[in-house]
């Protein structure tokens, strides 16, 4: 694995959602540079592992860095201004809005220079995007819509993107589409976390692999090893000890 | 045609149109029925009357009801340019403060102590309460009475349609300068809104923020802003419905200003208009309180005429509620919602699609 | 523990052999241009444990949600106890003795624990408003029964201390606890519940099965549950199904079923 | 003014509002069905008053009027003031047609006031929440116009309306047995609320209000209970409409349209009292409106020349008597908006229906205990 040093750490994170306890001595790196592939069943505790790095659940005890600086209970308005941007599963776009409209609000306290340069940036990555410009966000397809969310990311220009189930409720050829777009973010130089659903690919864009069971890592390491498991299924459900 | 009708339908027309547009405004960003809404226009029509009076006061004028010869036909101006000019600015201004007052010291405060929508609405209510005791005690202040009656006006039935300026056209057409106002008003209005939303940052933002406030607030917009400036512009147009409420009182179905009138029987109109318009529509909402407007004279203009029963008339309001049930019943998307098809998608299952 | 192994044994008899409470026969629904149930057909057997598993929008809710009237099926038929039920609305199932549970739970908020459970009574005569008002002797022998048994019930799934407390405060485990006490006060033979281990402190959920066991074993009631933490809940199964893509893809005994390759695989997508 | 005038008036005006509240409460409390239509059903009250049992009282004095029957029961549209003038002449002297009259009007106001609810209950079917509540709202206000001008239901003016028969004459003493009657009208309905909050049905309703699926997963028919709270709630409203009407203190010698439809006064007062008091909470609809009758509104009705007078509004060129007007609403609303933010559940927040008490249940817990340790 790569001898930079981590972009984020969790060391020994125990976090949920209020009261209710989902994720149990979580400890992590997320390289830089780098897919991170977070996988497991449902209800291990994926989603809730994203949000953890991102603030949106109560952490009871561990620590959480984002560039060797700690940010275990800063909020996330202050993490996306650290540079980190969250996707959320649905409602990731303005679906009334126009391609270019959406685009624009992302970058709104941009010089419109720097706007038009990252626009571009943008159509350049989707090409597809810059064909719908002026079409309204939600007549697109599913596998358009989250091209678009990375899009509004982009403009940003975060040092690193949690992106959630971007898959979800796809067909599987759109599916393919939008992870191969996750893999062209990450060309673009980006660093990527991702939850994904689809075990095997998501694990064959990723870098890096973590399964996730029961609120617990079962496995931390490079994506193909996991890939390789001959016991992956079982490991995957719980069912392999 | 029968153009008295025409053209004073077309004033209250234009009046539902501007108060249907602030409800649904309100409706979009605050997500509350705003019973004091047409209350709104009544505080602003008192203040553009006492203004004016004081104005015409202080420059010691005296209404002129003599006509000019001018190239329109003959022109009465009453006072001058700038008492009118007086009376929409005021009017403006005091609606968008009492707009801001029911937003800032009530609404806000009571949503973030998680008020549900049924509290809200009761909060509006109380609000309108308010107001109407404000204006009971007003319009019958010593003072603001000696002031109105300077220029001829009561305080509790007030009406200044003899002081707008008229225009009687070589062929004796009579033409009002309020509905000329009130046909430019329209005009400019849709035309600014749609300019606002849709050619500006701001309008982008405005929507983004109505549309997925979460998804705006990630992005640094600021969402409060936005809905303050709904409501600002929601108490602006009040403010001009107030305006022309009191520049053209009698015409269709307004009635003299008081502290209670006309808000009391417009209310239930001006609802209709922001429902059959969709209530999260801005255009929706202007052309659903025109359409209202137009079929709550006319219809029973009509009806009275085929029956010759004239009696029919005075159930003109009941057409506005038919049309609050039957858009709820059938079309809660109102026009918009059949425009866009949203109905014929929704029964091929695009709901369930997206999730 | 001997008596459910016993049973177990009895599963091996061949099919038909125990009472067949539900059926679906060819379900089919679509949504747009998805299907998400594409000629489905389980068995729920008297007094067993049925496990429906599959990976996301494999179309296990909208399998449950189908059987328990909240959707309508574009094609095929659901039988409860021998008779068709596909377009009888969910209360009248209920009546039934049908009765499914939220994967989030919904109880009454504002009622208290026991509030909640006494209103899943059913056929209270206290429920006409215009006697109730008036004459209490109408209905308060029947609620006084009511009341001990929710009572019992409470007492069994350990909320008894709670009674009085409003549901809206109880903790997620407690609010599932409080929905299987619902449908056991709702009379159901059959229950149907959609991940009732999801937000159960996992050492709560091996309390929560013994007590679905035990219903199962003792009082024969049917369930059909849908849960995603396999591992932790297989082995109080007595049959399972597979679904992937709105298909029924495997069945059969719970071991059997998890080590289909073809199960398997589908939790791993393409 | 005389103690005992000024008490009975009170005493009337708790009465009605607290029936009204009560109606209110089934329907928006206890069930959340907003209702902002309320006036409409309390009118139903006026309207049988005003129309059924004039045209009864006119029957029974045709008699003595030297008409037909048939002659008479017209003439309570046509000729409304002269004839009614002479009926409440004639009445007084005819307990047993009075005690009917009353009785009548009753049981026509329940049946009618839950008929239309019955209607109602159709939009509460299908809509919910704030679209449901200007549905309603529309539809009181659609009813108030189309009563308001149509003659053979409300006279020929609006404002004048039509002339009550004096039903409570032959006691003697209208006022003091118009209000026991208010009086005794009111414990019973809130005897028969407490019973109902208490019982299975209240329950029932509380629970489809606070969850609709969930009641409906526990098999109860959602449709039957928001009907059954429209109904209720309506036929009380109606009753409270009849209490209004018979009253000599409170609505005069005469219903008017204008009056038994006002949506402030019955919709939106009995919205107050019932946030005031509790949603849901039948205890805090009584309170409140105790409260609010015996505090504010008879003194304040009563003294609110007196009280502009002692703050001398008139040397800030305020109007006393617009003033004193005003006062009302300002304390209507400002009461609203304090309960809003300081106590949002009410005076008495809703409580748990006991069907059985609560030594019963512990009772019963303690023997389930033993009989587990047996």
């Amino acid at each position: 694995m790569d001898s930079q040093e981590p972009i984020m750490k969790l060391e020994n994170v125990n976090a949920g959602y209020e009261k209710l306890q989902t994720l149990f001595d979580i400890s992590l790196e997320i390289p830089r540079g780098k897919i991170t592939v977070i996988v497991g069943p449902n209800g291990a505790g994926k989603s809730t592992l994203l949000k953890t790095l991102f603030g949106l659940t109560t952490v009871y005890s561990g620590k959480v860095l984002f560039e060797g600086k700690d940010i275990t209970h800063m909020p996330p308005h202050e993490r996306a201004k650290l540079g980190m941007a969250f996707i959320f599963q649905l409602n990731n776009i303005f679906a009334n809005l126009t391609v270019i409209e959406n685009l624009k609000l992302a970058g709104h306290d941009l010089s419109k220079e720097e706007l038009e340069k990252r626009i571009e940036e943008v159509f350049e990555t989707f090409p597809r995007l810059r064909e719908r410009m002026h079409q309204k966000a939600g007549t697109m397809s599913g596998g358009e819509r989250q091209m678009l969310a990375m899009g509004i990311g982009m403009i940003r220009k975060p040092k690193l993107f949690l992106i959630d189930e971007p898959t979800a409720g796809l067909a599987p050829k759109i599916a393919k589409e939008v992870l191969a777009n996750v893999k062209k973010l990450n060309e673009q130089g980006y660093t990527v976390v991702l939850v994904e659903q689809n075990v095997k690919a998501g694990l064959e864009i990723g870098h890096k692999g973590v399964l996730v069971v029961s609120g617990r890592i079962v496995f931390d390491g490079p994506a193909e090893q996991l890939l390789a498991r001959k016991d992956l299924a079982k490991l995957y459900l719980g069912l392999a000890v | 045609m029968d153009w008295n009708l025409f053209t004073s339908t077309t004033i209250y027309a234009s009046v539902l149109a501007l108060l249907s547009l602030g409800i649904t405004l309100i409706y979009m960003t605050t997500k509350v029925f705003n019973f004091a809404h047409p209350r709104l226009s009544l505080v602003a029509a008192y203040a553009a009357a006492t203004l004016m009076a004081y104005y015409a006061e202080a420059t010691g004028a005296q209404p002129n009801l003599t006509p000019k010869h001018s190239f329109l036909g003959s022109l009465t101006v009453p006072f001058s340019w700038e008492f009118y000019a007086i009376g929409i600015l005021v009017s403006m201004v005091f609606g968008v403060i009492a707009a801001l007052v029911e937003y800032y010291a009530i609404l806000k405060p009571l949503q973030k102590r998680g008020a549900d929508y049924l509290m809200l609405m009761i909060a509006t209510l109380a609000y309108d309460f308010l107001l109407v005791a404000t204006l009971f005690i007003y319009n019958t202040h010593v003072d603001v009475r000696k002031v109105l009656a300077r220029i001829g006006v009561l305080s509790t039935k007030m009406s200044m349609a003899s002081y707008d300026v008229t225009v009687v056209t070589g062929g004796g057409v009579f033409i009002s300068g309020s509905f000329i106002f009130s046909v430019i008003l329209i005009v400019l209005l849709g035309l600014s809104l749609y300019i606002l939303l849709f050619k500006t940052t701001l309008g982008v933002k405005m929507r983004a923020s109505v549309e997925n406030p979460p998804l705006a607030e990630v992005l640094g917009i600021n969402v409060e802003r936005v809905y303050a400036i709904s409501w600002i512009i929601s108490g602006l147009t009040a403010g001009l419905a107030g305006y022309l409420m009191l520049m053209a009182a009698g015409a269709g179905n307004l009635k003299p200003i008081s502290a209670t009138s006309p808000a009391d029987e417009i209310v239930v109109s001006a609802f209709a208009g922001s429902i059959i318009g969709g209530v999260n529509s801005v255009f929706g909402s202007i052309v659903g309180g025109l359409l209202i407007g137009y079929i709550e004279l006319y219809i029973p203009n009509w009806l009275a005429i085929w029956t010759g029963n004239a009696e029919l008339f005075k159930y003109s309001k009941v057409i506005s509620m038919l049309a609050v049930a039957i858009t709820l019943l059938f079309a809660p998307e109102g026009l918009a919602g059949l425009l866009k098809g949203e109905r014929w998608k929704r029964f091929f299952g695009k709901k369930e699609e997206e999730g | 523990m001997a008596y459910a192994n016993q049973e177990h044994e009895g599963l091996q008899t061949p099919q038909g052999m125990e009472e067949v409470i539900l059926e679906t026969v060819n379900l089919i629904k679509r949504f747009g241009g998805i299907t998400a149930l594409n000629k489905v057909n389980i068995k729920l057997r008297k007094g067993k444990i049925t496990l429906l598993i599959g990976p996301n929008g494999s179309g296990k809710t909208t399998l449950v949600n189908v059987i328990s009237g909240f959707i309508k099926p574009d094609g095929g038929k659901v039988i409860f106890k021998g008779r068709d039920i596909t377009l009888l609305p969910p209360h009248e199932r209920v009546k039934m003795g049908l009765v499914r549970t939220f994967q989030i739970p919904r109880p009454f908020p504002n009622l208290t624990v026991l509030e909640n459970v006494l209103a899943a009574a059913e056929g209270n005569p206290g429920e006409n408003p215009y006697i109730a008002g008036v004459y209490k002797g109408a209905w308060i022998n029947y609620e006084r029964k009511a009341l001990e048994k929710a009572l019992s019930i409470l007492d069994w799934v350990g909320l008894i201390a709670k009674w009085d407390d409003k549901a809206g405060d109880l903790s997620g485990g407690q609010l599932k606890l409080l929905e299987i006490a619902r449908a056991i006060m709702k009379g159901a033979d059959t229950i149907i519940m959609d991940e009732p281990a999801a937000g159960v402190n996992p050492r709560l959920v091996t309390d929560l099965f013994q007590k679905i066991i035990k219903l199962a074993r003792e009082q024969h009631v049917t369930f059909l549950i849908i849960e995603h933490r396999i591992g932790l809940v297989a082995k109080y199964m007595d049959y399972a199904y597979a679904m992937n893509m709105g298909e029924v893809i495997a069945e059969g005994k719970p071991d059997d079923v998890l080590n289909n390759p073809l199960v398997l695989e589908s939790y791993l997508g393409g | 003014m005389n103690v005992e005038v000024l008490l009975e008036e009170i005493i009337s005006f708790i009465g009605i509002y607290y029936i009204l509240t009560a109606g209110l409460n089934v329907k928006a409390g206890m069930t959340g069905i907003p209702d902002f239509g309320h006036a409409m059903f309390f009118a139903v009250g006026g309207i049988v008053v005003g129309n059924l049992s004039a045209r009864i009282a006119a029957a029974a004095a045709a008699s003595q009027l030297h008409v037909s029957a048939w002659q008479a029961v017209k003439m309570v549209i046509s000729n409304n003031t002269e004839l009614m003038a002479r009926v409440n002449e004639i009445l007084p002297h005819m307990p047993g047609v009075s005690i009917i009259i009353i009785l009548f009007s009753v049981i026509a106001a329940l049946i009618l006031g839950g008929l239309l609810g019955w209607l109602a209950s159709y939009p509460a079917l299908r809509l919910r929440g704030d679209y449901l509540a200007i549905m309603l709202l529309a539809a009181s206000e659609g009813t108030r116009i189309f009563a308001m001008y149509y003659k053979p239901l409300m006279g020929k003016t609006p404002t004048v309306g039509l002339t009550v028969p004096n039903a409570f004459g032959f006691t003697g003493n209208a006022g003091l047995w118009s209000t026991i009657f208010i009086l005794i009208l009111a414990l019973l309905v809130y005897i028969y609320a407490e019973r109902l909050y208490h019982s299975p049905s209240g329950r029932l309703f509380r629970a489809v209000r606070d969850d609709e699926a969930s009641a409906e997963a526990i098999g109860k028919d959602i449709a039957k209970v928001r009907r059954d709270a429209m109904i209720i709630g309506s036929a009380l409203a109606a009753l409270a409409g009849v209490a209004y009407s018979f009253s000599p203190w409170i609505a005069g010698s005469s219903v008017a349209a204008i009056s038994i439809f006002d949506r402030v006064l019955w919709t939106f007062w009995p919205w107050a009292l019932m946030i005031l008091g509790g949603m849901s909470s039948n205890k805090g609809a009584a309170l409140s409106s105790v409260i609010l009758g015996a505090l504010l509104i008879g003194p304040i009705r009563i003294y609110k020349n007196d009280i502009a007078a002692a703050l001398h509004v008139e040397s800030l060129g305020i109007d006393p008597g617009n003033f004193a007007n005003a006062l009302e609403y300002i304390l209507v609303a400002a009461l609203i908006i304090i309960v809003l933010f300081v106590k949002p559940k009410g005076l008495i927040p809703e409580y748990p229906s006991r069907t059985v008490s609560k030594d019963e249940v512990k009772a019963t817990i303690d023997k389930i205990a033993r009989e587990r340790a047996a």
